[in-house]
């Protein structure tokens, strides 16, 4: 049913609906609002989840990851700080192989401190092996929480993931967003099936070592894994289609792409803007589109070679920094990658960090820029401050 | 042989680490003296010490030597030689 | 599209302003968006929120820079915070005042001064004056619909406290429309 | 009562001949028994015993990280909780484990009340790292990183206090015991798994190779320590001392001089006055647990 | 002098020489022999600094912020799941701008756990604003200190750094090193003089927090400061050059590049063996070299660029994996974007992790899989396993 | 003697009208005076003095991350030992920070003996991020996390006894206050500062906003708190309660009543059964510390 | 205005934020009744009392109007007053 | 390049065995590089550790596989452990042994069967082989200089032990010299 609610709300709701037999969080900004509503339900007995209420978001993934290797669908949530310092826990979770499924209201990442939203925390995490998927709106939102238990649980699979939104713009923006009801939700994501479980009828010793005679084969089932997730996505998708109508079947959206001669490349909330801003430029005679990048972990550079094919210049949006590369933003490394085509000039442009509001002149200004020939550069600096 | 999942296993696989190997002294039970306390199969580390036809019988295949059984027996009925091999 | 900016004061309601006439706006068939300037103000401090209402879904992210409409939830805002900043023109804008005084307002732009304290004092007993000021919102702007706002409310506070709270803004809704 | 026949910890596992806690892993097993369901942190323990693919463990067992036992217990537990199940939840960790690097998680998971039991095995250093110094060891022992040198006399901080530490968290039981004293070790882990909440459970683990003494040594080390007062046998009920072992205690130095990480306090001189302090120690432990006959 | 010590040894005498003024560091194999080496000066009176003898990595590091904000020269030491024990810190001190040097003895990150051999903790850590150097062999890591503090300390720095080198490979070998004495380090290196410090005299408060107005112009400042991070360290190596005769002028370093039609790229001491096989692959006619770099953050673009220039074909030796990227070597998209030429084939080959022995003949192998065409992709795995 | 009248904590910061915290940072600094260095984590009182550039501390600070502020202390403590100065080393950190999340970094600073005086304002819950439940939030308060609701009422565990566990850890100097009693906070502070090694103070600071009561009510609640015997105001010397103020107990449900927290105990209905066992928990404290008269 | 180094800064900013706009009620002060005993400087949540030609003197450039002084002052010296502005 | 690979069991001091060929190596001005088979062995279980000796800088960090000289510090791992595997044709394997047994040995391997710990019990009093062997290797191999062994014995063991292990490297040298 259409309804209009806070992003984090229809998290919350959305979670509620997979029925996670464990929920292990800790509270943090811009994150609270999911775990506060997830908590009200349990306390109301809307939701009957053992709510374990951690006393650090290194205990939340461990907690987690305890449950889940006992036979529990589990869920947690987190932003910035609170991912960083789990991040020991992330890299263990995904080479344990537990389908464990987490929200990240993204956000800057200290020092200094911020609470306002950028996508390092994320990204920063792109090698721990978890799939990471992020939406542009509370419907995606929500949607991607059916689909990520479907996903990560799928027996060719079982991986961790993700689910990644915009802190404040996303987690606290009242919108329209539809949320089906616990029967779709049910036949959709049946309940969960470990393949491996602590289970004294059974005994089995999870989370061994591995010498150098087994370890790298370890690391490569992972990967595959990983790639395995694209297609069970992909499936899961289009399956999804057939019980509630919306799409998605791919990892990447394009958006005016078709006959463009000039492409955004965004993650996230800012994708939105972006839209808003290339009806404007196409007003203004400019052939630009935008391909959206839904998937990052897997990163889908087929598709996107695909979708960028014929395309001269691209400008990366990226809200996240890796000091002291070349390129400065980490999906453009990987996006340039992906079309391996020098005669294709590919800009990374560092914006919004922090919580600097993106608006749809600031699009414009870096297709202004990628014009000139300026790319891999922060835009939008006060000058004046530096 | 493919990996278990999530570097998993069930239960077996210590048995095929022949720690008897290991050892370079050897204990030698004396069932003369022996009164059968069981003493020395509590307290052995390896848990190799079974009681076999009322015996208390070191499993040499994993007994790693380490002379505590022969330490501990409260009537002195094992004693440590060096292992010939 | 059509934008609105709310100030006011942490623990004023603004942010629940917002989300009270984004629900409303809902309601009346409008899409809409209500998001707070996401801040670590604390109670007394100023805060802002806005809400988007479009005939179409809404993409758009970023804050608003040039609002149709501007709600102000205390009057000792305006000598502070740049509260009339980038107003349209043909604008309007509410302000909460017990003073007729004449706040410069930019050209072209409506304004609107309503003693919303006192209705909430009346009504419901506490200089809370969000609700009410929704109302004058509602009968000033044409963006949502007085039976909505009344849903809205009514869904958000329970008992006697929605009750209430409908009254002080049919009031001031009231007010307005008579006064236009 | 629990099966003390059954062995539920294999043989093959990699620890140093006469290991103070493989033994203490096969007596706690003794004590829960097969209805467990066992955490452990990195560390000896689980070096030895999970080499993938040769577990040594016949009870399910996770191990995720050298710090989050307590957590992923707490997860278990909850998880346990929600299906149903009724199997024992216990961690089994290291000192280091414990004292240190896991204070996090634990102060967590006690503090939450999870029905857990939580046991250390002390062994009263970083061992599977080098025999680093942690929070447990002993006044005065040297470590790789508590050097005796021309400056130091080994380790300067006295043994963190954790019996108290977790007692004071609520937990319902608290207890120590000794691989010196198998009996014991099973009986208190048994009360342990059987109490409701969160227990803790401190077993003495002398460990050969760490302490510097012949692994056939490994019981009679750890009674040492018993009979000197430097280790005290004890239960904690709801905080309160309910028993701890009477002994007529022997002098400090008759456990000291059994293990190489004492012997600067005797070589290349005796240095009397260090020893003194050590006294002290088991002193203050004899008054505060009432175990002088 | 020339001596013959193991790699820890010779990172703890050359610890000693840059007279720290706080230790603070917890063990973890393979770096331990390290910090008990210094435990060992510090108990026989030989080096005059704190040793904290901290409870974790996270205090490890936040001790050193503490004591490297009061103004001391501070010294640290991990590796793997201490690593990422200490993200958050690690995003933390860069952010703050203290010069805290750390020794990272590289290793695998779990799970499954393994204490050998890979690259992936420090890889992982790349976004977090520390400058990143790795070592060859024993006379790099131990030249590498002093060089770190004096270019963490230079004021248009001002950033932490990690020395990494291969644990056990350099960790735990025995090999000849020249190790300086304390004269003409001291000569080199002067005390170090806070720009900003705790001081009851003239107080200032450190790490506070940025609104939108601010934290993106921060973030810049970092990065700027890590570009900055490269002149200083040409700098600096022309300056030790002088001391010392030993010239780390260079990010980089060339091996039979410069008539090569075929290039190695590698971090660390693979690249001794890749020179060994380089050597014998010349003989057997193949135009190969090697090209390795020592400066991995700043990433030294431009120079790999003109270093690559012309050659055709380019293999990444990467031991470490971005689990879900395409070219799954994280080191291999930098090279990529750095050529930023179609033209050129840049292969990214995983090798070694957790310590799976590479050897000359997998260098060979390696050559042969490019030459074939197979790229980004393990090599060395044990197909038997999968 | 602390000059009580110099000012070293400035106005303009953005804590909310009547703010415990504020006031608690206020009379700390009073203690401990200018010669002093701060670390404190993450939490309201970061956020309200320290928006860069404006910050309202006129003593050295330094904010690094939520749970870490003890540890950034044991550096400090060490580098000023090793240039010879001698400004105190303070915490101040929340209860969130305290109680939970920075239990590995206090347990191990405590562990070491450094000599830093560690304080806790302790508003009994995460107020910064939306009035979250910590370890020290009462038994039955309604958090955000720990809502009232039909199942539940409120907060289910029992505020955690975080002096004891510092005093098991062996800290010299360990003590309770309140900003209602403002001279009795700064001489705790004074005198912890002034005790070699590592001292913990946890001062009572009302939180309008969380608690939900009128700011200039501050004070009174405070007051309230202890003279209902839900806070005691004591010090713990060496482990050992010395003083600890008598009152004459008043009713729990005087204090309960005049916050929001706790309002689902009384609307809709009275809940006598809940109030009776908060009414225990008063009990118990009245007897651990002797404080009735 | 550059950056200060690692988001740093030194005193005094603090008092740029005028927090006496936040008032909603002002203390007033009746010093017929003070007895001058400096409760309410000690108390204040802002330090923003002073004592000014020994009299006790908000400064209401700060002043948030919280009340504290004037519930805890034993002279009920002081009292709350809608703000005016 | 000479490559050597020692075999032992955890706690008999294979890598220090190692480590002292390498310092006495270089004492003896050959290049010289020596480390462990890392792993994570428990006392009483079967090790190893390498050296190489070369003319120039050793740049290589692979494991060894097909020594030129094996030391094997404990008769009893020949049964469960690949001692000669990978041996050139020509090397020297040094074996400790109480008896003179035939071990059957790769093609054009030179066998040296010595009673170290007969030696070691001797000299040392206790039966730790490392040292002796090492007297045993310097003789057989001529890889280093018998007076560079006995200083690199003096600079790792202090006082009388350095004197008693110079001693017992010194008798296995001269033996095997003898035998020579
Ligand atoms: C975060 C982290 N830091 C350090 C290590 C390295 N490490 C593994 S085990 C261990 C020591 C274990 O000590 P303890 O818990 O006492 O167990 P023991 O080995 O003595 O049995 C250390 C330091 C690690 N695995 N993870
Ligand atoms: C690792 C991490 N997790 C979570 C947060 C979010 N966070 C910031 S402050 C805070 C609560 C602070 O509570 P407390 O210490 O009691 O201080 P208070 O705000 O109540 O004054 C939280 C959860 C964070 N900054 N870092
Ligand atoms: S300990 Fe000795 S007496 Fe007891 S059962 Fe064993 S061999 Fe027999
Ligand atoms: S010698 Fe040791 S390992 Fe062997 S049986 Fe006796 S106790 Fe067990
Ligand atoms: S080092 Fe100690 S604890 Fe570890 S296996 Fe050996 S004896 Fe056991
Ligand atoms: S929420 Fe509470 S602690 Fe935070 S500033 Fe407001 S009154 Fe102070
Ligand atoms: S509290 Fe009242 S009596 Fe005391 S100084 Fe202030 S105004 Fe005067
Ligand atoms: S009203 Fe509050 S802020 Fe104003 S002076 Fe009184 S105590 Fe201070
Ligand atoms: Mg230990
Ligand atoms: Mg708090």
């Amino acid at each position: 049913m259409l309804q209009i609610m806070e992003g984090s709300h229809a998290v919350a709701e959305a979670v509620k609906l997979c029925r996670p037999d464990v929920i292990a969080a800790y509270p943090i900004t811009p994150q609270t609002h999911i775990v506060e509503r997830l908590a009200d339900m349990v306390a109301d007995g809307e939701l009957d989840s053992e709510y374990i209420c951690v006393e650090s978001e290194f205990s939340a993934l461990s907690a987690c990851l305890g449950a889940s290797a006992a036979g529990s669908r589990v869920y947690s949530a987190t932003s910035s700080q609170g991912l960083l310092l789990m991040a020991e826990v992330c890299f263990n979770v995904a080479g344990m192989r537990q389908p464990v499924v987490m929200s990240i209201a993204n956000r800057a990442v200290g020092a200094p401190l911020s609470i306002w939203n950028d996508q390092q925390d994320s990204i920063s995490l792109r090698d721990a092996g978890w799939f990471q998927w992020y939406a542009e709106d509370a419907q995606e939102i929500s949607d991607f929480h059916f689909l990520a238990y479907k996903v990560a649980e799928d027996n060719n699979v079982l991986l961790p993931g993700f689910i990644c939104f915009d802190g404040f713009i996303l987690s606290h923006t009242y919108e329209p967003v539809d949320i089906p009801d616990q029967e779709s939700v049910s036949a959709f994501l049946p309940p969960y099936h470990p393949v491996i479980q602590l289970d004294a009828t059974d005994p089995m010793t999870m989370g061994m070592y591995a010498t150098p005679d087994y370890y790298m084969e370890f690391r490569y089932e992972i990967d595959k894994a990983m790639t395995q997730s694209a297609i069970a996505l992909r499936k899961a998708g289009s399956e999804f289609k057939e019980h509630f109508g919306r799409d998605y079947g791919e990892l990447i959206e394009e958006y005016r792409l078709s006959d463009a001669d000039f492409a955004f490349v965004a993650l996230g909330s800012v994708c939105g803007t972006i839209k808003d801003a290339v009806d404007e430029m196409r007003k203004d005679g400019k052939k630009v589109g935008l391909l959206k990048i839904r998937s990052y972990r897997p990163f889908p550079a087929e598709e996107i070679k695909k979708a960028l094919s014929g395309i001269p210049l691209v400008a990366i949006i990226e809200k996240n920094l890796s000091i002291g590369s070349r390129m400065k933003g980490a999906v453009g490394l990987e996006v340039k990658d992906a079309i391996n085509d020098s005669g294709v000039c590919v800009y990374s442009y560092i914006i919004g960090l922090g919580g600097r509001d993106i608006r749809k002149l600031h699009i414009r200004g870096v297709y202004e820029e990628a014009m000139k020939g300026n790319g891999d550069t922060f835009y939008g600096l006060r000058e004046e401050l530096l | 042989m493919p990996l278990n999942i999530g570097c998993s296993a069930r239960p077996g696989k210590s048995q095929e680490n022949k720690t008897g190997s290991w050892r370079v002294f050897k204990p030698d039970f004396h069932y003369d003296l022996c009164t059968s306390c069981g003493t020395c199969q509590m307290i052995c580390p390896e848990g190799c010490i079974n009681l076999i036809d009322d015996k208390f019988t070191p499993d040499y295949t994993f007994c790693k030597g380490c002379g505590l059984c022969a330490e501990q027996c409260p009537a002195d009925a094992i004693s440590m030689k060096k292992e010939e091999k | 599209m059509r934008e609105l900016r709310i100030h006011g004061r942490g623990g004023q309601g603004s942010v629940t302003a917002a989300e009270l006439i984004a629900v409303a706006a809902f309601k009346s068939q409008v899409f809409s968006q209500a998001f707070p300037a996401f801040g670590v103000e604390r109670r007394g401090a100023p805060v802002q929120a806005f809400v988007r209402f479009s005939d179409s879904k809404i993409r758009l992210r970023s804050q608003v820079y040039e609002p149709d409409y501007v709600i102000i939830q205390d009057s000792t805002l305006i000598k502070d915070v740049p509260v009339f900043a980038g107003m349209k023109e043909g604008g309007i804008a509410i302000i909460n005042s017990e003073k007729e005084i004449d706040f410069s307002v930019p050209k072209g732009v409506r304004l609107i001064v309503i003693d919303a304290t006192k209705i909430a004092l009346e009504i419901l007993g506490i200089p809370i004056t969000n609700t009410t000021l929704l109302g004058a919102f509602a009968a000033a702007s044409g963006e949502i619909q007085l039976d909505a706002l009344e849903e809205a409310l009514g869904e958000r506070f329970r008992g006697n406290l929605g009750v209430t709270n409908i009254r002080a803004a049919k009031t001031a809704y009231d007010l307005i429309k008579g006064a236009n | 009562m629990a099966d003390k026949s059954l062995e539920l910890f294999d043989a093959g596992h990699r620890a140093c001949g006469g290991c103070g806690p493989a033994l203490a892993a096969r007596l706690i097993l003794k004590g829960c028994g097969p209805h467990t369901i066992v955490t452990v942190s990195t560390g000896c323990m689980e070096v030895f015993s999970t080499p993938y693919p040769e577990t040594a463990w016949k009870v399910p067992l996770i191990h995720s990280l050298f710090e989050n036992a307590s957590a992923v217990a707490s997860g278990i537990e909850a998880s346990l909780k929600k299906q149903g199940r009724n199997e024992h939840v216990i961690c089994i960790c290291g000192d280091g484990a414990t004292f240190d690097i896991g204070m996090l998680c634990i102060s967590g998971a006690f503090e939450r009340g999870h029905n857990i039991t939580y046991i250390c095995y002390d062994n009263e250093a970083y061992m599977n790292t080098g025999i680093q110094r942690s929070g447990a060891t002993p006044y005065d022992a040297s470590t790789t990183t508590s050097p005796a040198g021309r400056q130091s006399f080994g380790n300067s901080r006295p043994k963190k206090d954790l019996p108290s530490i977790l007692a004071a968290h609520g937990a319902p039981y608290v207890a120590t015991c000794s691989v010196a004293y198998p009996n014991d070790i099973i009986k208190k882990v048994e009360r342990a798994v059987n109490t409701e909440g969160p227990c803790y459970i401190q077993v003495h683990a002398p460990c050969c190779t760490g302490w510097g003494f012949d692994g056939k040594k490994t019981m009679a080390v750890g009674k040492l320590a018993i009979e000197t007062g430097l280790w005290v046998n004890f239960e904690l009920v709801n905080g309160s001392v309910e028993k701890a072992k009477k002994i007529k205690r022997r002098p400090v130095e008759d456990y000291l001089q059994e293990q190489k990480r004492f012997r600067h306090l005797f070589k290349p001189n005796r240095n009397d006055a260090e020893i003194a302090k050590i006294q002290a120690i088991a002193d203050v432990n004899a008054l505060k647990y009432g175990i002088d006959i």
